[in-house]
């Protein structure tokens, strides 16, 4: 399938979508239509539901669909994490199981690495799995997991060995979170939204044939999850609202972004707006205190500067050229932008910062843009561990002497949680 | 000038803590904050009756206790660091201060008693939409009216304004004067609606006057001077109350990493903690001797080298960056858990960013302190 | 808009900062600094004539290179990273700019070649003593004196002034327009004095004219905008030499604690160390991006959302801010031996400070980059 | 003699100044009389120069001395931490032969700690002390060295065994300064001044007796050295000028004075001079701009509240209360407030930040201010240092884990140096 060159992949797709793209198809349908022709996603095997192409058509076929405004398969949220993960290290039990209900979104994923006592550091998770009755029984605690209050399943990290040290006591499990030893509590945040989820597990079982990797390979299964997690992190904005089209496919599919993109809705505003700086100092009067002007000045500069410097590394990626310092930056360069940004806000609304909603003369987006901007130095890796990365992988610094990597983990000093 | 507390102010501070740590523990501040009135009437009735909080710098004559603004602002600083909801601020604070600098002998007879024993709640009207607390730029109006006056005008930003049944107002006489009016906050021609306030431990209420009749406090020459002494006399409350919040979030953070693990040792243990609690502590005691000599400055300014509002600016400006930044700090040490609604750091990561704007942002006051700085 | 570099600027400046390090090492560095004139002629005529350095922009026409600013601000970044002493700014990137602009082409053919060669420095007498770059400040004046002019007044920070054998001078005319003037450096009624520089590797004059006679470059119009963009084109040279300086800052702090032990342990494993590194990388980074982006913009403004002044201001702020930080952590990293005089860190930090005020403050910028910016 | 009340002591004072004192005496021959009579150091022991009185009593005697104008013994400079350290660890022969030459100033001394190698590790001293044929001879090189250029003896901390842990293997010496094996070189600062030494050892020589503590014992004694450093640290502001009486005594003290203070002429203007700012805007014409006024306000409030927590902790301690944070953090306040003010003075003096001498408008304050400023983050204790000691010792957070006091000295990781 190899040889075929863009403009015969062009003609296929095209060919293809002229004889069954149909916008009044049901979007589950649909999605069928396109795992049997794979055309959903040509670049994965033709055994599992693709065409077996290379990476780089993807996008290829993916204009092709854009330009008709056809509809392609579920490709938001965790689901692609499981995908990924399922592809590279799941048996063929796996695949068949879930490959197809993620590709048509019928079923939903969620991730469950991350506890209240470990944070950024997933590997010290001690939610354990232990083989009890030709089962694994799961107890424990996760937090931060998104969508987890409507996912079907989860992608599991836990504590199968005690006695290995820290990376090599975990396992990785599929499980099933429609069960009665799974609860899922919605977490709300300081800013009113709930993105998150705590998720208790008490004696929940996974059958032993939907672990994935080997017996305490589970901090390599997870390395993969969390490489994609990365290169994933724009990637969520980009899909952030569907077509506005007319047709039954256009208006399921958009009941399905609403319900992936419900926990982002409050990500523009994280990041501190400095696109409104301007605007609110006239609106607000205040376009003339050379003070205010000054903020606004140093908060515009950082964001520009810092989308600048993610264009050169996007530009030297493109070119083949090494990745310079500019592309690793951008996560600490965010925390730094959003800061300004809401002291500038701050400065600009004055008596108004004290107030939200309907009040603050902005529809509360000021308001919250104050009360979100805290969230963007923490999730996704806190500056703090930014900078250890930073400090690390770029300027070769000496890495933290650890204290938890050299003796059994139940060893390890850690957190009591309750 | 004294840079200590008597023994006698810090018996009240350790008695108010005490207090405050009993009947207002974060569970209350979360239960009363969620209320239609903001606050718990009884902790307030207690706080008056027994503590005599409301009464504090009142003079005795008129029913007060007659201590000072150092005791008034030992008071915010313990309310700021308990974040008590309560009309303490509001009330004693902003608007006995008003009444007490501008009003006649038989007026302050007539409102501060009941101030005082914590029965009437005041409030002051006197910021308006966006130019806040700027008198220059107060547009309210008062006209004549057969030897009372009526009153027109919005005023906004009215911290405890919907649980006031006394308000004082500033508005414009017509020589374009600064008059200090009272009025029963269920006069006809006053509409009063509550704004929805970041803060929701401090409430906030917008007022509308429409030919409201109202008493003009002291005499037309009372209130310019008035209102002055009484942003001061905040602005210093208010640096007492964002130092106490400040070294309670502070405190809390220091505990909370204290308590932690991370890759098998204390989050407490790593040398970039360890330096961000250092500044942390350093910008709080900075800010703490700031509100601290402003207060004795209001008390007595004979031994002070800058006149009020320059150290009353100089301690809000300076004690509103140090509150956010802490709490900024504060929320970063707690990571992910500290964005969480169910974590108390968010309580008072919103009073600091509240307090920030509240009497002014703290360039505003900056620009204030080089006015009145004695060069 | 381009957001990487072709090979042709990579091997230029690649050719360059091999130059550098060969002829002008820190070691020469500090010899020239002592040195009368402040640069070394032979090191000087190389670059002119060898690499072409006091060429790049100039038209070919003019016997120049014909490359655009972003060639000029790469050789600016390589000279500010080797901390290079040389004419190069003053004479290139300054008058030579405002030659290019403001003169006819008789002038240009009279005046560039010899820029363009090295063989004439230039100097451009802008700024007045306290306002600095600001042309609405300047008050030297032009008159008409039979078909020529006659110039007076006070010109400072002249960069290069002293070895310039060529001024390019900015007056008022008669009718409050600017006007730009060429004359030989040895005019009667023209006097010059070396400054007292902070920054021994670069030196500033200031220059009295008392009826000197002078060329106006081009017609009575054409001074105010060709001043404006000489000012521009120095603003994103300067944020390049800044850049450049601030990047060899962080990678000699970095390589010093890599070196270095303290308590048995590699000062580089320290977190605080580790961290303070990080966001030394970032600010550079981000402001590298300023002046790359601000540089293309000189040379092609068609595919940027923002006038060339906002971009130049705005890389001009945000480097000179990120140098003077950067030289502040290097000094501390380094420790009491950064504070030395052997110790070439003062010497960049030198360049720091008065790179934050030559061309206009930060906050000068900062304003400057608002009242063009596109909202 | 502590029977006596405040007043008998005033009392006593007075009495003998009147009948001593005249400022035509020589500086010496007066201080010689000081020492015999005990009023010069009268909270020294009696066979010590002094007349045993409680530490209070000092203030007293000095208040007397100041009404009348009397000079005291010498007191500026390293002198005090020698007679401090010799007082306290000296044998009978170091008090004899170093007292009264401290007291008199007829001998000077420099405090030899500091090594290029260590900075703010001075227990990592790799100067080495090798008993040879009766004598220890010195070899290494030490910085910092306070008018070590000038001083007859020095203060030094030298290592004498290599197989001890790191703070067991030094020692202390009372080392004479002018024999050849000593080599002094002035280290110039950026600012231009010349403050420091360097000091170069080849085979210098010390009897043994001139060892004070036991072997192995020199970092017990040079704590008590670096505790009076810490308490002195103030002190050599207040002392900064002589009187200017006419008198051959005064004359003779002005000379001693400008001496010992040369090396901290710059000291005012390494704090940042907050007392300039607002006369300087006024000069510039800068003080109705809002952006200058802004950083103004700043460093004016920085400096006003370091100062108000400077003596919020002398109050306490003079009520003897405990003491609170605010005793240990005015070190690391005076960086930040030197930093405030020098952005505050850069912004006022717009293009003359890039003059000094006569030609930046202020003969030079302003840049020398400009330039001096770095080091006060640095002397004395970095910031980091301050840092860590507030962290560890008023916060109680655990101390960095060591890696240099576990093992014999040789065999810590340290520089190489030339």
């Amino acid at each position: 399938m190899t040889d075929f060159t863009e403009d015969d992949i062009r003609a296929q797709v095209r060919a293809w979508l002229t004889d069954n793209w149909d916008p009044e198809r049901g979007l589950v349908e649909w999605r069928n239509m396109l795992i049997e022709s794979g055309w959903g996603v040509p670049h994965w095997p033709e055994e599992w539901h693709g065409r077996g192409l290379p990476v780089g058509m993807a996008p290829v076929v993916e204009e092709e669909f854009d330009k008709g405004g056809a509809v392609g398969v579920a490709k938001m949220g965790i689901r692609t994490l499981a995908a990924a993960t399922i592809l590279e290290h799941g048996t063929d039990l796996h695949k068949q199981r879930f490959l197809r209900g993620i590709l048509t979104g019928e079923e939903t994923w969620c991730q469950l690495f991350s506890e209240p006592g470990s944070g950024s550091d997933l590997a010290g998770a001690v939610t354990r799995a232990d083989f009890q009755g030709g089962k694994w029984v799961i107890n424990g605690q996760k937090v931060w997991n998104t969508s987890a209050h409507h996912a079907d399943f989860g992608l599991l990290l836990a504590r199968t060995d005690w006695d290995a040290v820290k990376h090599q006591g975990l396992s990785y499990f599929l499980l099933d979170m429609r069960q009665p030893g799974v609860e899922v509590h919605q977490l709300r945040q300081m800013n009113g939204h709930a993105s998150f989820n705590q998720v208790f597990f008490t004696d929940a079982v996974v059958e032993p044939e939907y672990q994935i990797g080997g017996l305490g390979e589970g901090w390599k299964v997870a390395t993969t999850t969390l490489m994609h997690e990365r290169r994933g992190a724009d990637g969520v904005r980009r899909y952030a609202t569907g077509s506005d089209r007319p047709g039954r496919i256009y208006e399921e599919e958009r009941a399905e972004v609403a319900t992936v993109m419900a926990p982002y809705v409050w990500y523009p505003q994280r990041t501190g707006r400095a696109d409104l700086l301007i605007e609110r100092a006239k609106a607000a009067g205040r376009w003339d205190d050379p003070a205010v002007r000054q903020e606004v000045a140093k908060a515009l500069t950082l964001a520009r500067t810092a989308e600048w410097t993610a264009r050169r590394a996007r530009e030297a990626q493109q070119l083949g050229l090494p990745q310079g310092p500019e592309g690793s930056i951008g996560k600490l360069a965010a925390s730094i932008v959003a800061r300004a940004c809401a002291r500038a806000h701050t400065m600009i609304a004055g008596p108004d910062a004290m107030l939200t909603g309907e009040d603050d003369g902005t529809g509360g987006v000021v308001a919250e843009i104050l009360v979100s901007t805290p969230a963007i130095s923490i999730a996704g890796g806190t500056d703090e561990i930014q900078r250890n990365i930073i400090s690390e992988r770029i300027l070769s610094m000496p890495k933290e002497a650890r204290h938890d990597t050299d003796r059994p983990f139940r060893d390890v000093p850690r957190n009591q949680v309750g | 000038m004294k840079f200590s507390f008597s023994e006698e102010q810090t018996e009240f501070r350790n008695m108010l803590r005490r207090f405050l740590n009993d009947r207002s523990p974060t569970t209350e501040v979360r239960r009363v904050m969620e209320t239609e009135s903001g606050y718990d009437a009884e902790v307030w009735r207690m706080m008056a009756e027994e503590l005599g909080v409301a009464a504090i710098h009142i003079p005795e004559a008129y029913g007060g206790a007659g201590f000072g603004v150092s005791e008034l602002a030992i008071a915010a600083e313990e309310a700021g660091r308990a974040l008590l909801p309560s009309p303490f601020f509001g009330s004693t604070v902003m608007a006995a201060t008003a009444i007490a600098e501008a009003g006649t002998d038989a007026q302050k007879q007539a409102l501060l008693p009941g101030i005082a024993s914590g029965g009437t709640i005041a409030a002051l009207a006197a910021a308006e939409p966006g130019t806040g607390w700027n008198a220059d730029a107060f547009t309210a109006t008062a006209r004549p009216d057969n030897g009372s006056w009526r009153l027109a005008g919005r005023k906004s930003y009215v911290l405890d304004g919907m649980a006031a049944s006394l308000v004082v107002a500033a508005a414009r006489l017509p020589d374009g004067g600064l008059g200090l009016f009272s009025l029963p906050a269920d006069s006809a021609g006053l509409a009063r609606r509550p704004l929805q306030s970041m803060d929701p431990t401090r409430r906030l209420a917008q007022m509308d006057f429409d030919g409201a009749p109202a008493d003009l406090l002291g005499g037309p020459e009372a209130g310019a001077p008035a209102w002055a002494r009484t942003l001061d006399v905040a602005a210093v409350c208010l640096a007492g109350e964002m130092v106490g919040g400040a070294e309670r979030l502070r405190e809390d953070a220091l505990e909370y990493v204290s308590m932690r693990m991370q890759f098998g040792r204390s989050i407490a243990s790593f040398q970039v903690t360890k330096h961000k609690a250092a500044d942390m502590l350093l910008e709080v005691e900075l800010a703490k001797a700031a509100a601290y000599y402003a207060a004795a400055a209001a008390d007595d300014d004979d031994e002070v080298d800058q006149p009020l509002p320059a150290l009353a600016s100089l301690a809000k400006a300076t004690a509103s960056d140090t509150y956010m930044q802490t709490a900024i700090h504060a929320v970063q040490m707690h990571g992910g858990i500290g964005f969480t609604h169910d974590n108390d750091t968010q309580l008072w990561f919103k009073r600091a960013k509240a307090s920030e704007a509240f009497l002014g942002t703290a360039a505003d006051h900056r620009e204030r302190m080089l006015q009145h700085w004695n060069a």
